[in-house]
């Protein structure tokens, strides 16, 4: 086995290519463009769009696809209610993406691999991590609180755009063994500024790996609109400077989610390598709690957006399909409801922490400067007495 | 008459008084407008100074950094704002290898009059990368001038001398300290002396010296305030300014009392704190009665919200260090 | 005035257009696209080749930077013979690359700036600097000697891309107090690969700043090819990225480089934001006099670059024309002789280092720390006797 | 039979002995491949073990670092090339904020058997940016072993010891020493005992103790002998492992001297040096009969060839710091 690299025209570089070869370079060129609007295959009001090239995935799918995402709904609602109750620190909500966080995790096989980030959590969960496992995070506990092999899902990344080099390294170990293993990386519009995105972009089309990229452009980093991140077409238009494909896809619309990343995703499993894939949505709430969106967006803009989330057309879709009635949505509301009472008892329990666990994992085999400071502590802590000096600062 | 102020506020007074006075001072950063950044340090300037001159930029601390170089080199001082500790990481090659050598390389003909301003350490809860110390190595690299300010006044009289000094500034903003108040004299404040190069006593004493800067300083003089109650007198010197470092106030305290304890909060391992150590030992051999210590941070990775009060230089551990300078003859 | 960022489609993104937008849509990216072919003006046999966008420039100034090529080359040769009689340590030469070095400096205005690298060094002095300053860095006297402000000539950059950031902020500054410069920076095609090439474009993008990215396509980053730097049709589609235009340029045809780097100055100058053009060379010699080519590549590769010489064909070109005759080829080989002894005279001369030089830039006030450092060296310095220890390591 | 071997070449044997020993182990990085690294430290390895095992990637170092993590999580063992000093700060994110925090972010689920190799310091007239001594960088930051050979046999055993650690190691080349040669008995050292956290005893003395490592060894060495010359008996303590950090060997010596210097060539602000002076006078403080000194590179930017000579710790140097250790009452 050889590494190896490139695209159907690679090499073609070296030398000016004759004028045969014209109309070919611009059929690659129209390859690697995005469709020039996002696709959308159920459009705001629960109408079905013909696509020639996507075609709607079949209702059974939609309909469990439909599950996790009332499901991924209820735990942004819920993880709010759990940080105004002090149970948890912060909270960056995915609310009005949760179908961009449903469609990331049902596209991939068990054997892929998922990188989030820190607004992933329902995608992670749609994953089959465990919820509480999940929030340890977020509650401040540690820094990550599940076994990234269990569910091959990645630690959820906070500096931007470094976890999809990491996403790019297990792809290439995967295809360097012969398996068969697709990686999806995901991140925000505001990462793909940040030098990480294109050296990971860049290093994975040349490896010819299967990665697929997925950017949900929510319109804003934190306060900063798109505008002052790319004057691009697109983001997804990033993905011609790598000889890569890009698509656009309209980020409240499951199906069409579905449709676009199961493609990139089949395509990068048969050898296709790396696509970029967009995704158009929005992020309802602020940043965080701890942000205040209206220094910096109108209310106006944010209504907007109201009529376009993607619970209530899917909703209107397969209620219109007679896929959903309500008995369905009864059967679905209460699965969300146990996953929000579970997710409640288990942040409401008290956790306790261990500080030797601080020394326990920086290295294989503590060093004997470690085993000194732990050591340290251990006596600081043991001391019966609250101190002889008093509280403390 | 005096004010009260947060030491964020005296940094955003600092800030519009600087680029008031002197319309060369650019800010630019994420989030820097108009969110007025997550710590609100540079609330309102875009909309008293306009667009041009306090901007967001796209999300790219590299890119910050190396268009404040360029910016610098053509004749503005930009002020630039890394979110957190942690994030100014992808931008440390502009820093070690253009910032802090620009000058040198070109003989002086090139300055480059900026100031990267990094909200930095913890005791706020903050999830992982939003409470790193950094300052060792800004500190370990030659070229960069390093300060700290740790009590309001500092905050506003040190950053507008970073914006005015004609060199790279690496200002660091102990975050715990953002939301802690202070009455000052403004007018008094403006025409104050300089404080790079120069440390200052916080709390004098007899006993031994508690030598720290940045979050640290309120934490030394709590343990000072609780030693006196015990009899002990401690010295507190603020170094404030790392790099120049003010060795002579530093070595005359510890000369005075015999004994000295360094304290910080980044991992002590090749640390400012080691370096203090070493200085100090250096200089005042044959006035120590006992080794010099040093209370800091782990070398461990900044803890999780939960954990982070073990990791902490705490009053309980810092009098452990000074029970530990070998009184038997006192 | 007010940060005017973008281009003429930015906004677009916040919704689907309509479809009468979508003709618009593709006449934006055909304006991003570079043209299927490098722009060749004179092909390798001397013969003019009609473009329709650019013009060949007239003979007069085709002949003056034809003048400038031959010194360049005269350069180049004269730096490698100083480097072989040891009196520079390295060299990194542009033989084979003239054309883009004096085309890079011709285009810029007196007021304007260059960002060069190591390789850049026939550009530095085609811009009017000193040529015995310019080498006090490869000599290893100082990392730079030449006074920036002098010409606007950046240092020569040796980290990669790091430079083209300073170029974008010089360019901003300028941009900001309303002044019209223009800001050429240069780089290889390893360079592209870097983060900082990605921040840069993206900033000088959104920022809509006069920055004009010339990237010198030498086939080469030491001994890795372009293949493993890049799989996109060309490093000019890196353009589409960041919604600004790419072109592609025969980098060894000094008409073309003129005509294609003068529109993109003169579109920069008039507001019509940054570029990207690539230019198609080859790096004739090894990377460096330390390197040795033949380990990774044939000299039959090689060898099907001479015929491409950028001196041989403007030579024939202006011949034919009647432009250059023996007398005009002596006079321009009289004047490339005289700035090759100056050159050897310099080198040859001894310079004299100053240790307390040291210390004396690395801030504008020296600290206490470094004054102490510098008296301990005086001190070991001034010592009479070589020392009581003997003579050192 | 012994052989005689460079330096590079015994990294390079250690490679390939390591590349034979286990299929996981892949070497990458800028110019490893068809070139064998612009030192030859990789060369023929594409050749024997094919392209999947060594190979360019393109010219992105973070891109380099970030890809090595995601390798180590999923079952290979990186090797990854820097090619020199300076050219390793684009990766600083990924190295301090990834490879250094992985294992303990997720409890050591995650472990990162990784190597970072640095061509690293002076004294071979590099140009700029060729010459940086960084490893104060790496040994501040919690997680990372670092580790420097200053000999041919620890250039083979402690690099195939570095690719089998479970754990990342940035691993310090001195690039001087990359023409040194040494007679080695290849067999024994395959079986030679670990070194990590292991300082050894260079050359023994009573006098005072040189604490040193990598590329200043030799010139402690040669100061030992000059010294000797003169009656005065020093012994080198070559400190091999920097993180984890031999305290026992390196106080013992110090112990029983009574007095030390401590040689590195980085610039001695917040650097290793002062780490070594600060843990020698806590733990020692009572053995010492004057201060530790150091000798460092000065606080400057790594200087043009024609002036290095002026910065690298000599012989000379050391002797004089030697001298001022208050010897009078010997
Ligand atoms: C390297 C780095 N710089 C800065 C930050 C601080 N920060 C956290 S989230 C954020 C905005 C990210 O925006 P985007 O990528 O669009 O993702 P979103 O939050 O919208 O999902 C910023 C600036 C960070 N986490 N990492
Ligand atoms: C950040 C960085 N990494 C690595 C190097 C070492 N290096 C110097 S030149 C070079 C190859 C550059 O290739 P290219 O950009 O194509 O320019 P060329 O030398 O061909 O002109 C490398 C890897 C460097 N100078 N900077
Ligand atoms: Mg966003
Ligand atoms: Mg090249």
């Amino acid at each position: 086995m050889t590494i190896s690299t490139g695209s159907p025209w690679h090499g073609s570089m070296q030398e000016p290519a004759g004028g045969a070869d014209l109309d070919a370079r611009r059929a690659v060129e129209a390859y690697m463009l995005p469709s020039a609007e996002p696709v959308r295959l159920v459009d705001p009001e629960g109408r079905h769009v013909h696509n020639d090239t996507y075609p709607l995935p079949d209702g059974g799918a939609l309909l469990s696809a439909y599950r996790e995402l009332v499901v991924g709904r209820r735990v942004n609602d819920q993880a709010n209610a759990l940080v105004r109750q002090g149970r948890m620190a912060v909270y960056p909500s995915s609310h009005g993406q949760e179908a961009c966080q449903v469609a990331a995790a049902l596209c991939l096989g068990a054997g892929d691999w998922l990188f989030p980030t820190y607004r992933d959590t329902v995608a992670v969960l749609a994953r089959g991590v465990d919820p509480i496992q999940a929030l340890t995070l977020l509650r401040g506990d540690w820094h990550s609180g599940y076994d990234p092999y269990e569910h091959n899902v990645s630690i959820q990344a906070t500096p931007l755009a470094t976890q999809l080099l990491h996403a790019v390294g297990v792809a290439h170990a995967a295809k360097l063994r012969g398996e068969n293993t697709v990686v999806l990386a995901m991140c925000g519009d505001g990462a793909t500024s940040e030098g990480d995105f294109h050296e990971a972009l860049n290093f994975a089309a040349v490896f010819h790996l299967p990665v697929v990229f997925f950017v949900q452009n929510n319109q804003y980093a934190i306060s900063v609109p798109l505008s002052r991140q790319s004057v691009a077409p697109s983001l997804a238009h990033k993905a011609v400077g790598y000889g890569m494909p890009g698509e656009r896809v309209d980020g409240n619309d499951l199906a069409a989610l579905l449709a676009v990343l199961g493609k990139a995703v089949d395509r990068a499993r048969d050898g296709g390598g790396p696509a970029l894939v967009e995704a158009h949505t929005y992020r309802m709430q602020s940043h965080t709690n701890a942000d205040d969106a209206t220094r910096y967006r109108t209310d106006d803009e944010v209504a907007q957006w109201v009529p376009r989330d993607p619970l209530q057309r899917m909703r209107t879709y397969l209620s219109e399909l007679k896929l959903l009635d309500g008995a369905v949505e009864e059967d679905i509301a209460g699965e969300a409801e146990r996953v929000a009472t579970a997710l409640r008892d288990g942040l409401n329990a008290e956790t306790q922490v261990d500080p030797e666990d601080l020394f326990r994992h920086v290295f294989s085999e503590q060093t004997s400067q470690l085993r000194e400071q732990a050591a340290k502590l251990r006596e600081e802590l043991s001391r019966e007495e609250p101190s002889a000096h008093g509280s403390g600062a | 008459m005096g004010t009260t102020l947060t030491f964020a506020k005296a940094l955003n007074t600092a800030l519009a008084d600087e680029m008031e006075a002197d319309p060369t001072v650019v800010v630019f950063g994420e989030d820097v407008g108009a969110l007025g950044g997550v710590f609100r340090i540079t609330d309102g300037l875009t909309a008293r100074f306009g667009e041009e001159r306090c901007f967001d930029t796209p999300l790219a601390e590299s890119g910050i950094m190396g268009m404040a170089v360029g910016m610098a080199m053509n004749g503005l001082r930009p002020v630039v704002e890394m979110q957190f500790d942690a994030f100014a990481y992808p931008a440390f090659e502009q820093v070690v290898s253009h910032v802090a050598k620009m000058p040198n390389r070109t003989r002086g003909k090139v300055k480059l009059p900026l100031v990267i301003r990094i909200p930095y350490a913890g005791g706020i809860g903050g999830v992982e990368h939003h409470c790193d110390s950094s300052e060792s190595y800004y500190a370990h690299t030659p070229g960069l001038t390093v300060v700290s300010p740790a009590t309001v006044p500092d905050a506003y009289t040190m950053l507008r001398e970073a914006i005015r000094h004609p060199d790279p500034v690496v200002f660091l903003e102990p975050k715990k300290l953002y939301w802690s108040k202070e009455d000052l004299e403004l007018e008094a404040l403006r025409s104050s002396a300089g404080s790079f190069g120069r440390a200052v006593v916080a709390r004098e004493g007899t006993d031994a010296t508690l030598i720290t800067y940045g979050p640290s300083v309120s934490t030394a003089l709590n343990a000072a305030a609780a030693a006196a109650e015990e009899g002990r007198s401690l010295e507190v010197v603020d170094v404030r300014s790392i790099v120049p470092f003010d060795d002579e106030t530093v070595s005359a305290s510890v000369r005075k009392t015999g004994r000295a304890v360094v304290i910080a909060e980044a991992p002590g391992f090749a640390s400012v704190a080691s370096e203090i150590v070493a200085r100090v030992q250096e200089r005042c051999f044959h006035s120590l009665a006992a080794p010099v210590l040093r209370v800091t941070g782990f070398d461990i990775p900044y803890p999780a919200p939960k954990l982070e009060h073990f990791y902490l230089p705490s009053v309980d551990r810092i009098l452990d260090a000074v029970d530990e300078l070998q009184w038997e003859d006192a």
